[in-house]
């Protein structure tokens, strides 16, 4: 039993995960507060739901479509929208209120532009929902898929940021976009960079998860508030941290589902966040200074 | 004299590093003490803690008899503790004339109203920026800022301030002034305990200094005195300036 | 006055959360009323005359607040003849005042309360046509009593149901009935909206030891508990979902494998009437009905449009005639008891491509239960 | 060559930068005198490329344009500067910002031993490798910043006010590896309230009033100039003489 | 000086007199408008109030809001209408107390997030609280308030509330939000008690947030967490404030006015593509307004009498 609940608690928060690595980059480095971000996920969902239902389309094939016109999509809105709202904004705080205010009208254009395409029903099929027995427990191909993807971007990120000059420099830009400039990063590029690679995991998210879980053209904001709670908790900017704040919450998820109440999940979740927040106000893997 | 403020056993550890180790030393009513040491040696974290920003790991302060450890800054600067800080810290979205107004309002006498106004430009005049009182502080030049930090912290009416290189930054005119003016406040009564790297200030401020390196005070005494040490020239001056 | 039209308004939830319930059981039935009734010619009057219909139509963007306001609108700036209903009970209810005090019918279909004999007496004016959860719990207490008693099942349930009106609704009508019915409910649990993973439910219910599965449940989670059951090897001889069973991508999703799964709605399949509206609805929509709500809202339209070919414009009239009256619908022959709708399918079971009403089972037109339910297949 | 002309720069209504006209060459140390609020620190961010001069305004390099690139061309064309306030990034360890002071391309060749230089330069900085700069105390920070601009590679190093609360024995040692910097062939340009020290390893100066220039000099005449011992050194020219 | 005070306040009392008369004037649709916008210019009101000068964004509006709505519904079968009211003031500031105290660690968007974390908790244990212990959930409010009953509270309660933020902007804890919203460490230095200062204002704001939906909840006559906490309710209220402008007396409220008309003209007009225009008229707004409506009409009033 305990086995099987650590297994589908991993699996889920690989899910977790898997949504928030693309909102810490962009939040996180290139200081975008993107409200619309879930709702990305939610189009590429729809992107893959087409393709596979349309034209036959295998969501793997479809993956490899939908990541980069994720990219493609964020670079386009980084370069049109945020990039004239960066250029003047002469702090922070006003920069963040602005890409607020401008990403919640970015949510409600994708939105009813799904709408209009797609209508507002429930939209699901399925794909590779075929068990893989480990350790004694049957777990979704799907979901391990998610799971997997998680990890290796997870993984692949962090090395990339922390181990990399090019990484290195993404962080420097989140610090300081003044003084980044000074030694020579093009900070203009390297946040656009950083968000459109947003856009691109975003995309992969949304491709995967249409594979198992039932979405509408609405579902986006659940998905943004979600990717948020785990960049928070883990930490702004740090993939480690969401990477582990996705687990931690999927593991709390199955085991009070298991052991206490079903009912009590969400709460739990919840409960966890803030308990974690308090205790790190700057999340799991934050750095204390403002 | 009186000792007014009193510093015993402080010590500060972040992680493994001891930043501050056992710092013990007193000071006068109206004393003007200088605080050296190589950078790094922990005086900012000496007057953090005083101030109230750090708690010690261990160690006390004491003002008046009265213990300050474990007050909240708040707390301690309504004892009758002002500073200025290393970084200027300033209230950016504020005017001048308000960022002044902040230390009048909540500090011990709790002005308000037109007479807050007036005894923060007669602080703004003190420090030479009354003519700006208007103005956004963020738009102040870095030496006019802590020209403001210091009208802030004289408007809290100290009776300790602590001035983090203060002086700092300024051209031998503007230091003439100012030197002149922390004089004035010493003679005023205000005990002031200064950290400061430019050495004609200490020279001509400081009756009394005490030195710290790597976190211990290594020399504490006359000015002149200290300043011939030879480990404190070894440490902190060099040959140039002993 | 020279009328040229009948101006019909409504306010529904076309975006937000509640656009997917909506999406399916009400829009696309108004809109193909709307068709058929104009491609006839119009709304017939009691003077044989036709009039075709205007409509006023919102987006409650799934607010309570702004359902209430569009429904303001809708009566004293649109001055609209007839009102039609949001869809949802909440939604339903926040109105219900509103149509009372501007004097309009209100025929509630996506509503399901065991307080309608209640709400009749407090709102003249209100019909309701979707009955409550203990309807729904007793005729699937009935059907599980049998197959017990034919040895098909054992005793126990699991149960899960979610954390809003409806399953609350639904699970507390359960217990009891259950009870009533000697069933032994082996776990009973409840999880808020937005689970995706009911992996440790189905394995608590797996350990249970019940051969029956009830999950009241709304359409994300049904279709994820399919989706999971299968992959958990899960295979309780009775599985009984919730809301969304009904809806024909459940069909297309898991082909034969949806086969014995059971729920709540039906249809008689040898109904004519009724095999042609689902055909004239997925031309007409671009989507076929669900199996549940779709139908019973298509025909409170009949119904509606029946009383006023017979009373005209006037809403009192109207009401009284909805109340009183005896409709022809796709349903077949129609009559309110009480302002409710009482005929119902309250079980059924997915046989053959059809999800087709199982009880009750002395209703005309009723299937016979297939127990117990055959393992999944692989796909 | 560094060479500016007509510069001018605003602030709103405010004018900062008045037609300043000042060149540098490559291995020569310029020192900018002025008092406080005389725009020398403006001066230097404009040739950063960190503000926007007038229209009008040139500065060049070589005879190649900067004017209106953005900072981090210019750091690539070879222009670095320690901004007043430091501006190093806070969150990142002392080594990753070294790292990055050799972010620009000119700077990768020889970036080890321009790292070991600079650890020689500042031991502390070799001791705290990993520690975030943030925590650094005021003087740690200010070396952080000159290594950082020392790892650009520059052909012309600015350095704003870069003694400001160094130790006097580390400010000593300072300039003694400006002028070991200058012998490789950098061109220096300081801005200093540590007058006396700056202008004994200076070349040339100008002085500031108000944006404009208002004088120019050799460092030895205008360390002999009595208006600029009265100013800025602190002397009182009667007793001096 | 004194003269233009007095038509000030003159011309203030006289808006407010006027506004009383709205049912007499307007039909029931007006009204119905009118609780809308009274609502949210006291939600946004209210929530810069705090969030204004401190920057302390809150999403945490809803979960006042609903425990208001929620409040009256468990009670209003039991307690005379006013005492309701009462309690569910106290229960918001109850509430609000220990929300306070526990956020004081928090800055910037950890804040933002656990605000909206806080929210769904409570929404959460709500639900959970309704389903497993009184085993329903959606509870019906049948109390004889008509619209313009509701109407009137609201418009008092914005009254009140535009006066509060009127008296905190020119008193000294007005001041001390500003400085705390500056920089926290020199607040503290000057001897403000940062702690008292932020849980009292955001209690004050929490309880007036409170009363709005406590007031606004007999209105749906059914109630249950998906509809009362409904986080849309905080966004609109912060994207309001904001759009006003949160650090100004009448920015929210010019922020939640037109917003409020634009919302329902655009629902009126384009129930199809509702949400399509109200985006890019939003981004629009950003790009052409940055500094907020009143800012916009300040500049515009400026220029006219430069004429
Ligand atoms: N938060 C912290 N975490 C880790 N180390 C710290 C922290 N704050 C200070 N230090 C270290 O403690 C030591 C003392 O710092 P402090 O700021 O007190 O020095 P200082 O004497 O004021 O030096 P300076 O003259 O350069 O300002 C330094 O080595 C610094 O790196
Ligand atoms: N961002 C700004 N906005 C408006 N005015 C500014 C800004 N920065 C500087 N100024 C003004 O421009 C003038 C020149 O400032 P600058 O910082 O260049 O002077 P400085 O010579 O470096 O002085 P200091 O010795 O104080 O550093 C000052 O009057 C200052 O107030
Ligand atoms: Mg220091
Ligand atoms: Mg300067």
């Amino acid at each position: 039993m305990i086995v099987t609940a650590i297994l589908a608690g991993l699996v889920l928060g690989g899910t977790y995960a898997l949504i928030a690595m693309g909102l810490t980059l962009q939040y996180g480095i290139a200081r975008i507060m993107n409200l619309a971000y879930g709702d990305m996920i939610i189009t590429a969902a729809f992107l893959a739901f087409a393709l596979y239902s349309g034209a036959g389309i295998n969501p793997l094939i479809g993956l490899a479509i939908a990541a980069p016109a994720g990219f493609i999509l964020g670079y386009a809105v980084y370069a049109l929208m945020m990039h004239p709202l960066v250029a003047r904004a002469k702090d922070r705080v006003s920069l963040e209120t602005d890409s607020i205010l401008a990403t919640f009208g970015l949510l409600f254009v994708i939105q009813g532009v799904l709408f209009v395409i797609f209508g507002g029903n429930y939209t699901s099929y399925s794909y590779l929902n075929v068990p893989v027995t480990i350790l004694g427990t049957n777990i979704a191909a799907n979901r391990l898929l998610a799971f997997v993807l998680a990890v290796v971007i997870g993984g692949l990120l962090y090395l990339a940021l922390t181990r990399t000059r090019w990484g290195t420099a993404l962080r420097a830009v989140a610090v300081s976009p003044s003084s980044a400039a000074l030694v020579g990063i093009d900070v203009d590029r390297q946040a656009r960079f950083a968000f459109a690679l947003g856009g691109a995991l975003a995309a992969c998210g949304g491709v995967v998860i249409s594979m198992y879980q039932t979405f509408t053209a609405a579902s986006g904001v659940v998905f943004t508030m979600k990717a948020l709670i785990v960049v928070i908790m883990g930490g702004v900017g740090n993939v480690l941290g969401a990477l582990s704040a996705g687990l931690i919450l999927g593991l709390v998820e199955t085991f009070v589902a298991t052991y206490l109440d079903p009912g009590l999940t969400l709460a739990a979740t919840y409960l966890i966040f803030l308990v974690i927040l308090l205790w790190r106000p700057s999340g799991l893997f934050g750095r204390s200074a403002r | 004299m009186t000792t007014l403020l009193e510093i015993s056993g402080l010590t500060k550890q972040f992680g493994g590093l001891t930043a501050v180790d056992g710092v013990t030393f007193s000071m006068d009513k109206g004393e003007v003490v200088g605080l050296l040491g190589p950078n790094g040696s922990g005086k900012t974290t000496v007057l953090n803690m005083v101030s109230g920003l750090l708690p010690p790991t261990r160690g006390t302060v004491m003002l008046n008899g009265e213990t300050l450890t474990g007050l909240s800054p708040n707390r301690i600067a309504l004892k009758g503790v002002a500073r200025t800080f290393q970084l200027v810290r300033i209230l950016p979205s504020l005017s001048v004339l308000e960022n002044v107004v902040a230390a009048l309002a909540f500090g011990r006498r709790r002005l308000w109203g037109t007479v807050a106004r007036d005894e923060a430009l007669a602080r703004l005049e003190q420090v030479g920026l009354a003519d700006r009182a208007d103005e956004t502080a963020e738009r102040l030049t870095y030496i006019d800022q802590k020209r403001m930090e210091l009208a802030r912290a004289l408007a809290a009416d100290p009776a300790v301030l602590l001035l983090d290189e203060w002086l700092a930054g300024l051209n031998p005119t503007e230091l003439r002034i100012g030197i002149d003016l922390v004089a004035s406040l010493g003679e005023r009564g205000v005990t002031v305990l200064l950290v400061e790297h430019v050495m004609d200030a200490v020279r001509a401020l400081c009756g009394r200094c005490v030195v710290m390196n790597a976190g211990k005070t290594i020399a504490d005494g006359r000015t002149a005195d200290v300043l011939a040490d030879a480990e404190v020239v070894r440490a902190y001056l060099g040959a140039e300036h002993a | 006055e020279d009328r040229k039209s009948v101006r019909i308004g409504y306010a529904v939830s076309k975006t937000g959360p509640n656009a997917g319930g909506a999406g399916i059981t009400t829009i696309p039935n108004y809109v193909l009323w709307v068709k058929d009734v104009n491609d006839a010619g119009g709304l017939e009057l009691p003077d044989g005359s036709k009039l075709p219909i205007e409509v006023v139509e919102y987006d409650d963007r799934s607010s309570a607040e702004e359902v209430v306001r569009a429904v303001e609108r809708l009566a004293t700036q649109d001055k609209v003849d007839f009102m039609l209903v949001p869809w949802g009970t909440g939604f339903n209810l926040a109105v219900a005042p509103l149509f009372d005090r501007f004097g309009y019918p209100q025929l509630a279909v996506s509503a399901v309360t065991d307080k309608a004999p209640e709400f009749v007496k407090r709102w003249k004016k209100s019909f309701w046509l979707l009955g409550g959860g203990h309807d729904y719990a007793r005729a699937l207490a009935a059907v599980l009593v049998e197959a017990n008693k034919a040895g098909t099942i054992n005793n126990k349930v699991a149960m899960i149901s979610i954390a809003d009106g409806f399953g609350i609704d639904l699970v507390t009508a359960a217990r009891p009935a259950f009870k009533e019915a000697g069933l032994e409910v082996a776990y009973d649990k409840t999880y808020p909206i937005g689970t995706s993973d009911f992996t440790p439910l189905i394995n608590e219910a797996k350990a249970s030891g019940a051969d029956t599965f009830v999950a009241f449940s709304y359409p994300p989670d049904t279709f994820a508990l399919t989706q999971q059951s299968q992959v958990t090897a899960f295979n309780p001889k009775v599985l009984y979902l919730g809301v969304g069973t009904g809806f024909p991508v459940y069909f297309k999703n898991n082909g034969e494998n949806a086969t014995g799964i059971m729920s709540l709605g039906g249809i008689d399949p040898n109904n004519q009437e009724n095999a042609a509206y689902r055909k004239r609805h997925e031309e007409v929509t671009g989507q076929g009905p669900d199996y549940w709500g779709s139908v019973i809202t298509y025909a409170s339209l009949q119904m509606l449009q029946e009383a006023i070919k017979r009373k005209g414009l006037d809403r009192e009239a109207v009401s009284e005639e909805l109340s009183t009256g005896t409709f022809n619908t796709v349903l077949g022959e129609t009559k309110l008891e009480d302002n409710q709708l009482r005929q119902l399918w309250w079980t059924g079971q997915w046989q053959n491509g059809q999800f087709v009403g199982v009880a009750p089972a002395n209703r005309p037109g009723a299937s016979k239960v297939v127990l117990p339910r055959q393992p999944w297949k692989a796909q | 060559m560094l060479e500016i002309g007509d510069l001018s720069l605003r602030y709103g209504q405010h004018l900062a930068l008045d037609q300043v006209n000042l060149r540098a060459a490559k291995g020569e140390t310029v020192v900018i005198l002025g008092a406080n609020g005389a725009g020398k620190s403006s001066l230097l961010k404009s040739i950063a490329g960190m503000v926007k001069p007038v229209a009008g305004s040139s500065i060049a390099l070589e005879g190649r344009v900067l004017t209106g690139r953005p900072a981090h061309e210019i750091v690539e064309m070879g222009v670095a500067l320690v901004p007043e306030g430091r501006g190093i990034f806070g969150d990142l360890t002392v080594e990753e910002n070294l790292l990055l002071g050799a972010y620009a391309k000119r700077a990768r060749n020889g970036e080890s031993s321009r790292r070991a230089f600079v650890y020689e330069l500042f031991p502390k900085l070799a001791q705290r490798r990993a520690q975030y700069a943030n925590t650094m105390s005021g003087g740690e920070q200010q070396m952080v910043a000159i290594g950082r601009a020392l790892m650009s590679a520059p052909d012309f190093l600015m350095l704003d006010e870069p003694s400001l609360g160094l130790a006097p024995v580390v400010v000593t040692e300072l300039f003694a590896t400006l002028r070991r910097v200058r012998e490789t062939g950098v061109g220096l340009i300081i801005v200093e309230q540590n007058v006396k020290v700056s202008l004994s390893i200076a070349d040339r100066g100008y002085l500031m009033e108000a944006g404009r220039i208002v004088g120019e000099d050799t460092a030895e005449a205008l360390l002999r100039d009595p208006a600029v011992q009265r100013a800025f050194l602190g002397m009182n020219t009667e007793t001096s003489k | 000086m004194n003269a233009k005070a007095i038509a000030a306040w003159g011309i203030a009392a006289a808006v407010l007199v006027a506004l009383a008369f709205a049912p007499s004037y307007l039909g029931p649709y007006g009204i119905g408008l009118m609780i809308g916008i009274a609502g949210y210019v006291t939600l946004a009101t209210a929530w810069a109030l705090f969030s204004g000068p401190t920057r302390y964004v809150s999403l945490a509006t809803v979960a006042f809001f609903g425990i208001g709505a929620y409040t009256v519904a468990v009670l209003s079968e039991s307690l005379p209408y006013p005492l309701v009211l009462l309690a569910a003031a106290a229960i918001g500031l109850v509430v609000a107390l220990v929300v306070g105290l526990s956020t004081l660690r928090l800055a910037g968007v950890y804040f933002v997030i656990f605000t909206f974390g806080l929210a769904e908790l409570i929404r959460q244990l709500v639900t959970w609280y309704e389903v497993n212990v009184t085993g329903t959930l959606g509870r019906y409010i049948f109390l004889d308030l008509g619209p313009e009953d509701i109407y009137w509270q609201l418009l008092a309660l914005a009254a009140v509330t535009l006066l509060l933020a009127w008296w905190i902007g020119r008193s000294r804890i007005g001041l001390a939000l500003k400085v705390i919203g500056d920089d926290e460490v020199v607040a503290a230095h000057c001897g403000i008690d940062i702690a008292r200062v932020k849980l009292a204002l955001f209690a004050l704001s929490a309880v007036i947030i409170t009363l709005v939906g406590a007031i606004q909840a007999p209105r749906w006559t059914y109630v249950e967490p998906a509809i009362v906490f409904n986080p849309t309710i905080s966004f609109l209220t912060l994207i309001m404030a904001l759009l006003g402008g949160a650090n100004r007396l009448w920015g929210p409220l010019l922020g939640a006015v037109p917003l409020f008309l634009l919302f329902e003209w655009l629902s009126a007009n384009f129930p199809n593509h509702y949400s399509i225009i109200l985006g890019l008229l939003f981004i629009a707004i950003v790009f052409v307004l940055p500094k907020g409506v009143l800012a916009f009409t300040e500049k515009l009033w400026k220029r006219g009498r430069a004429r």
